[in-house]
């Protein structure tokens, strides 16, 4: 029955996965034996005993016992699948001590996570393979809900208030996280990546904010174009030159321009510039944008703030050149690979 | 015309009068001020008929919308996210509180209720023809509302979204204010019917089953619309004076806001299926011509319902925030309104049970409401389990579920009603071919739509969702297909009887062999219903060959 | 209480002074008791008595003594379904309990702290 | 006061019968259906009040501190003569009825205007009562002035928003209510015009006798209005 799960369910990636599974395949099996006794009796009945002109029904009005019966039996039945239920929900709704503690703070259309050290990302998780996590959650405007699909859980998330959602991650690798409660625009578009990484993996993600980094082969471009999407810049900037809508403009062909913002002023896009509009997004807006841009302030560290300021550099189609992106990153132990802005843009 | 009448009833029993309430008086102005509840169902029935229409084209653009992720249509993009939330808004709002609430009792109830108790009218005929009004005004306040922004909600409102986003939400959310007191004054009205105007003779167990469902639907549109009305109050002045009652920011509880809407909202629901039983409590002993088995229990379950109905909203808050111990006692009640229903889906199917079953349109419609309120229904035992909803709700599984019930459930149940009761309403018989044909698309389209929507939702696919992840495709382009074949469905449907209003009165005082009292009056009845007081003398659904005294 | 079979006539005059000086002393009653510290007891106190002064008037000035039981039906109905309503929004109410409870640092975005293990030192920005 | 007004009335018609409407087998049962339909109604009214106690209730709960101080804000005095004015109103309402049963015009037109006169003397005294908490700036939370005496504050000194609440809860309660009793001024001038036309006999006084239930209920509401608001600890 496993291809049955599969065909209906997304992968198990937590330990409430599988109990959530079975009572759901439960009540597949026993729904789906009273549909088909509901649909074979209507339509044999209305075969059986199709119209023959003349015949006389049987007076019948009701039958006592029968009526017991189908009155009882399904309540016997409900009472059973309520506690199934509840046996797999008590698990969910109680976290244990020991949990490590992420906190989520979600807002139109961004998600931004805490960990107990006090690093900080946006729309990716990395958490520990078979250790419980927990998430503390709150809103910044208006209700949102943590939706992981393989893991099974989901809560709601109210500005003003602090909920919280747990599991224990059983099956490494990369899963969906997804806004399930209607927030506007950009709801479809919030999304998150929720990486189990085993306990090695994670110490170097805390240690340096992804494990692509560690060996330091890659281009600043490329790196930047990984937290491009990492950081969720990518909901609300495109690198195609096409204008997402409810979101910022596009980084194409944007680096050495001269913007015009709404106060009708023109400014630079040079390094400065950008990481002002991360920083502060309030400080200039672009002229024909609302001031929507999040800040991103405690969310980058220098070397990813760099990595994107070298990406959005590569995608600069400005012919004079512009200003130049910062060549050389500065790291604590500087490796010999990581050096030279360089046009091209990141491998996908 | 080629009408196979496989009943048993006598055809044209006494001549058809001249005068009847169709052409008693003429004239635009003499429909606008009647008080006749036969012409103000038949009002309403143009009305709601035409929301059906405009939320039916929003759902076909929905799924349009959905067909592929890029939302592209010939090489251009459909429509934005901004338009496409705007879009199913406008849908639920319009199906919910302009369509399916008033749809069964206001339009056939309407007409039928006073008919089969042996009444002259209902008992209030100008709060009849009042709530007719309300929800005029309700429904140019909607469209008006549309026009001038429109509103990006959801149809539940929530706050602080919906205190916060731009749009005429204040104007809407007046709109169906109004449309609650439309729908408040049906009820008192029904109420107020079934209890003082019943024939001589016709004690409670005498009252045919439709009118049981009314009553108890009449019973909760005056006990839990003014909630309603006072929760769109309160968010009114969220939104205009920051009261500060749901909004966080001002020291609110967006929690809160549910619970108010949700007290209304879910015996809302049953609003919703209960006439939808209650006219397949008609159409079933009517084609199997055999007395209703276990009518008592089936009067009994739509009281129950009603009653029920008020206690397990908090299933549709399992993961919104409220207290745990309230989930778990609000998943426990909800488990006992899948009693009574079963009791009805079970004392149905034992009265086709040694039947003499035709298969007419209406009963073919009786059948798929078994099949797909089955299937709706069940999949709600899904959605209140506990372990289960935390992982389904607010997914497309949830879609799914309430398109099986709402649309499988009372449009399916509505639709059939229309067809039982056209005769009577106009006078003439619709093209039996043509309706069997409509309900076979329509069922089959709509399994084609929605069955795909459970797979969807739970393999994870979030509800009001504009961008989705190109795994889900091929499910969603298949729903688009099926949508089109419930629009190419109702479209014979509605071709089929509106053409037959172009043809001299034809049909028989009584065709399917009804033994209800609407059927001992002329097709179209008179003016004043009966040509003198009828005295009800067989309880209904009575088949017996000779009548026995009773 | 003479109720008068012939006409609808009930209660009477009589019936109706004294179920206003009833009112009235029990309108002083919770006035006066309001300035009486009792603790959780003034709620209780107040909600009774005004219960007792509703059920007055509605079994008196609104006849629902005298009527047919279904109208009495009708109006208990409607208190019926305001409490189950209040009822459950209390047992929500006060049952949650919220994360922050458990977690009392509540996170909000403030200025940068140094990032993690690896934060660097600002970089040299050629401009 | 829809069933009353929608189902009754007919200026020119008078004495019992003209009333009749076709419908109905007998005057009795009209009556009886009239009634049914007037409670049906005045349960809609208790419930959509009942939402907004239901508000209240939960934002007390969540409150408890802001709306014990908030309340020492409203003047009990003011509040215990209106109950006092509204139960009168009540009783001479109810009186008015009788006089209506016993064929007594001229005394079910006094009865009713002295009713109306209540309700001004009740307007009246919420009008003193709202110009106080309007120049004192206790109004809902976007609005609220902090008060000297108010306690519960935060770090940086700005009130609770708890304070606000309670005093839109104070606005839109007694607002509600308010306008309940101006709907009922029109409905029970209207009846007494009526009245003193003589349309009202011991045969038909049903009009009356709806316009009187919904004036109690109105009184009704305010009882529990009353020491929800001026009075509970
Ligand atoms: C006509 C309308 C209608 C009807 C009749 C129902 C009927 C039921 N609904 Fe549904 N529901 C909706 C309309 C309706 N619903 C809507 C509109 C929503 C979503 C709103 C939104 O969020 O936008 C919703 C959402 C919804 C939820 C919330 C989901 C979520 O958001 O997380 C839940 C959870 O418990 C639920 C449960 C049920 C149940 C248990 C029934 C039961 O009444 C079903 C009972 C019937 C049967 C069970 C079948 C027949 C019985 C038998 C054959 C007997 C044997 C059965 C057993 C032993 C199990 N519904
Ligand atoms: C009565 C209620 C009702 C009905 C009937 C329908 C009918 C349909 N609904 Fe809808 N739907 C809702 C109530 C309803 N819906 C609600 C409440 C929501 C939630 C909104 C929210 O999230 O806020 C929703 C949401 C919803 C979504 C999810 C959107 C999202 O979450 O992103 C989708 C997607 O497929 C959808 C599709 C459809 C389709 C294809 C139909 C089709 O079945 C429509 C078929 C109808 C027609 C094609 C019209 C044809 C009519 C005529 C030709 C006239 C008929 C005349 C005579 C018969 C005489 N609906
Ligand atoms: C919620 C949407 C959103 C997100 C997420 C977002 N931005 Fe923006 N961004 C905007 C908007 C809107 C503007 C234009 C208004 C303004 O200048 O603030 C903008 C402007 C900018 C600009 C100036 C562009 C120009 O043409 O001058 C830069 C640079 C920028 N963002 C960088 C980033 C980076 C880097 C990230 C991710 C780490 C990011 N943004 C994430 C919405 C967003
Ligand atoms: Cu955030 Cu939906
Ligand atoms: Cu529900």
């Amino acid at each position: 029955m496993e291809w049955l799960r599969s065909l209906m369910l997304p992968p198990q990636g937590s330990q409430f996965a599988g109990e959530v599974d079975n009572v759901y395949m439960g009540l597949f099996w026993l729904c789906g034996v009273l549909f088909v006794g509901i649909a074979a009796a209507a339509i044999g009945f209305a075969w059986r005993y199709r119209y023959k002109p003349g015949r006389v029904t049987p007076h019948q009005t009701h039958n006592t016992t029968l009526e017991i019966v189908w009155t009882v039996i399904p309540l016997l039945l409900c009472v059973a699948i309520f506690f199934w239920g509840l046996n797999g929900w008590m698990k969910y709704a109680v976290a244990p001590g020991e949990a490590m503690e992420i906190q989520i703070t979600a807002k139109k259309w961004l998600w931004q996570f805490e960990y107990p050290d006090g690093t900080r990302t946006a729309n990716e998780i990395h958490v520990v393979l078979n250790k419980p996590v927990r998430f503390v959650m709150t809103s910044e405007d208006v209700l949102h809900d943590f939706f992981v699909p393989d893991m099974r859980v989901k809560h709601d998330i109210i500005p003003g208030r602090y909920t919280e959602v747990w599991f224990t991650p059983t099956v490494p690798g990369t899963h969906h996280v997804t806004c399930a409660e209607y927030c506007g625009k950009g709801h479809s578009d919030m999304q998150a990546k929720l990486v189990v990484d085993n306990e090695a993996d994670f110490q170097k993600f805390m240690e340096t904010g992804g494990t692509e980094w560690e060996d330091y082969k890659m281009k600043p471009a490329e790196w930047g174009r990984i937290q491009y999407e990492r950081k969720g810049c990518s909901t609300c900037h495109s690198i195609d030159g096409s204008r997402i809508a409810s979101g910022g403009p596009s980084w194409k062909g944007i680096w050495g321009k001269m913007e015009k913002m709404n106060d009708g002023k023109e400014v630079l896009v040079d390094a400065d510039y950008v990481r002002e509009s991360m920083m502060q997004p309030q400080a200039k807006i672009v002229a024909g944008y609302d001031p929507i841009m999040p800040t991103f302030q405690g969310l980058l560290r220098e070397h990813e703030i760099q990595g994107l300021i070298a990406f959005i550099k590569s995608l600069g189609n400005n012919p004079n050149g512009g200003p130049p992106a910062p060549t050389v990153l500065s790291l604590p132990p500087k490796p010999a690979g990581a050096s030279g802005a360089s046009g091209t843009t990141g491998t996908k | 015309m080629a009408n196979t009448l496989t009943s048993r009833g006598k055809i044209a029993d006494h001549p058809r009068p001249e005068v009847n309430y169709l052409n008693a008086s003429k004239g635009i102005w003499s429909w606008m001020t009647t008080v006749d509840h036969k012409r103000i169902g038949v009002m309403y029935l143009v009305g709601v008929l035409t929301a059906f229409l405009m939320g039916g084209i929003f759902a076909l653009f929905v799924r349009l919308s959905l067909l592929n992720p890029k939302h592209m249509l010939f090489g251009k993009v459909l429509m934005s996210a901004e338009t496409y939330n705007r879009v199913f808004t406008l849908h639920g709002v319009i199906m919910v509180f302009l369509f399916i609430i008033p749809s069964i009792p206001a339009a056939l109830g309407n007409f039928v209720l006073p008919l089969m108790l042996g009444a002259k009218d209902v008992a209030f005929p100008r709060l009849n023809l009042a709530s007719f009004y309300l929800w005029v005004i309700g429904a140019v306040m909607a469209v008006c509302g549309m026009i001038f922004g429109a509103i990006d909600t959801g149809w539940t409102f929530y706050t602080p979204y919906s205190t916060t986003t731009s749009g005429t939400v204040t104007l809407m959310v007046m709109a169906v204010f109004i449309l609650g007191f439309s729908s408040i004054f049906t009820g008192i009205n029904f109420v107020a019917t079934v209890h003082k105007l019943r024939a001589p003779g016709m004690g409670w167990f005498d009252m045919p089953l439709f009118v049981w469902g009314i009553y108890s639907t009449a019973i909760i549109q005056v006990l839990a619309t003014p909630v309603l009305g006072i929760t769109l109050c309160l968010l009114a002045l969220e939104r205009v004076f920051s009261i500060g009652i749901f909004d966080p920011k001002l020291g609110g509880d967006p929690v809160l806001f549910q619970h108010f809407f949700w007290f209304y909202s879910h015996p809302a629901v049953y609003i919703m299926i209960l006439p939808g039983m209650a006219i397949i409590s008609e159409l079933i002993p009517t084609f199997s011509r055999k007395t209703m088995f276990g009518y008592r229990a089936v009067a009994y379950s739509s009281v129950s319902l009603a009653l029920l109905s008020f206690i397990v909203w908090g299933h549709h808050m399992f993961v919104a925030g409220q207290s745990q111990l309230a989930t778990v006692i609000f998943s426990a009640l909800t488990f006992l309104v899948a009693i009574p229903s079963g009791v009805k889906m079970f004392n149905w199917l034992g009265t086709m049970y040694k039947g003499n079953i035709s298969l007419e349109t209406p009963m073919l419609y009786a059948i798929s409401f078994l099949l797909l309120f089955g299937i709706g229904g069940l999949t709600g035992i899904f959605l209140g389990t506990l372990s289960t909803d935390v992982h389904l709700t607010d997914t497309y599984f949830v879609v799914a579920h309430f398109h099986y019930v709402m649309m499988g459930g009372t449009v399916i149940a509505f639709i059939g009603g229309l067809h039982y009761w056209w005769p009577k309403m106009t006078g003439r018989m619709y093209n039996e071919k043509f309706g069997a044909l409509g309900c076979v698309l329509v069922f089959i389209g709509f399994n084609m739509t929605f069955l795909t929507q459970f797979f969807l939702g739970s393999k994870g696919m979030p509800r009001r969702y504009y961008n989705y992840l190109d795994q889900y495709q091929p499910l969603h382009a298949f729903s688009t297909y099926g949508s089109w074949v419930i629009g190419l469905g109702m479209m014979i449907t509605a071709v089929n009887l509106l053409a037959s209003l172009r043809k001299p009165y034809d049909a028989p005082d009584n065709p399917w062999g009804g033994t209800t009292l609407e059927w001992k009056t002329s097709s179209p009845p008179i003016e004043h219903n009966f040509e003198e007081q009828p005295v009800l003398e067989r309880a209904p659904y009575d088949y017996r060959p000779e009548p026995v005294a009773h | 209480m003479s109720i008068q079979e012939h006409t609808h006539e009930h209660g009477g005059s009589a019936v109706y002074v004294r179920t206003l000086l009833a009112l009235l002393l029990l309108t002083v009653l919770t006035v006066a008791a309001s300035y009486i510290d009792f603790g959780s007891g003034n709620v209780i106190i107040a909600l009774l008595i005004a219960s007792i002064k509703a059920s007055l008037v509605a079994l008196f000035f609104m006849h629902l003594r005298y009527e047919k039981a279904v109208n009495a039906v009708i109006a208990c109905s409607g208190f019926l379904f305001l409490g189950i309503f209040l009822m459950f929004c209390f047992l929500d109410f006060d049952t949650r309990d919220d994360a922050r409870a458990l977690h009392p640092q509540p996170v909000m975005y403030g200025p940068a702290k140094p990032a993690g293990a690896a934060a660097p030192a600002p970089a040299a920005e050629a401009k | 006061m829809s069933t009353s007004t929608l189902d009754f009335h007919d200026p020119h018609a008078h004495g019992g019968d003209a009333h009749h409407q076709h419908h109905f087998a007998t005057m009795e049962q009209q009556f009886d259906t009239s009634k049914i339909g007037m409670w049906l109604f005045l349960v809609t009214e208790v419930l959509l009040f009942g939402g907004l106690f239901v508000g209240f209730g939960m934002m007390q709960a969540r409150y408890p501190q802001e709306f014990l101080e908030a309340h020492e804000h409203l003047q009990r005095p003011l509040g215990a003569l209106n109950t006092v004015v509204l139960l009168i109103s009540s009783f001479t309402m109810v009186m008015g009825v009788l006089s209506a049963q016993r064929n007594d015009k001229k005394k079910l037109v006094m009865y009713l205007i002295l009713t109306i006169l209540c309700a001004c003397v009740f307007l009246c005294v919420k009008y003193f009562e709202y110009s106080h908490k309007f120049e004192e700036h206790l109004l809902p939370p976007r609005w609220y002035q902090a008060q000297p005496g108010d306690t519960v504050r935060d770090a940086a000194g700005n009130v609770s928003h708890g304070y606000g609440t309670f005093f839109a809860f104070y606005f839109m309660m007694t607002g509600l209510h308010g306008f309940h009793i101006l709907v009922g001024i029109f409905l029970l001038a209207w009846i007494a015009i009526r009245a003193n036309r003589g349309e009202f006999s011991s045969k038909y006084y049903t009009p009356v006798d709806l316009v009187g239930l919904y004036w109690h209920l109105v009184d009704l509401i305010w009882i529990y209005l009353f020491p929800l608001f001026y009075l509970i600890k």
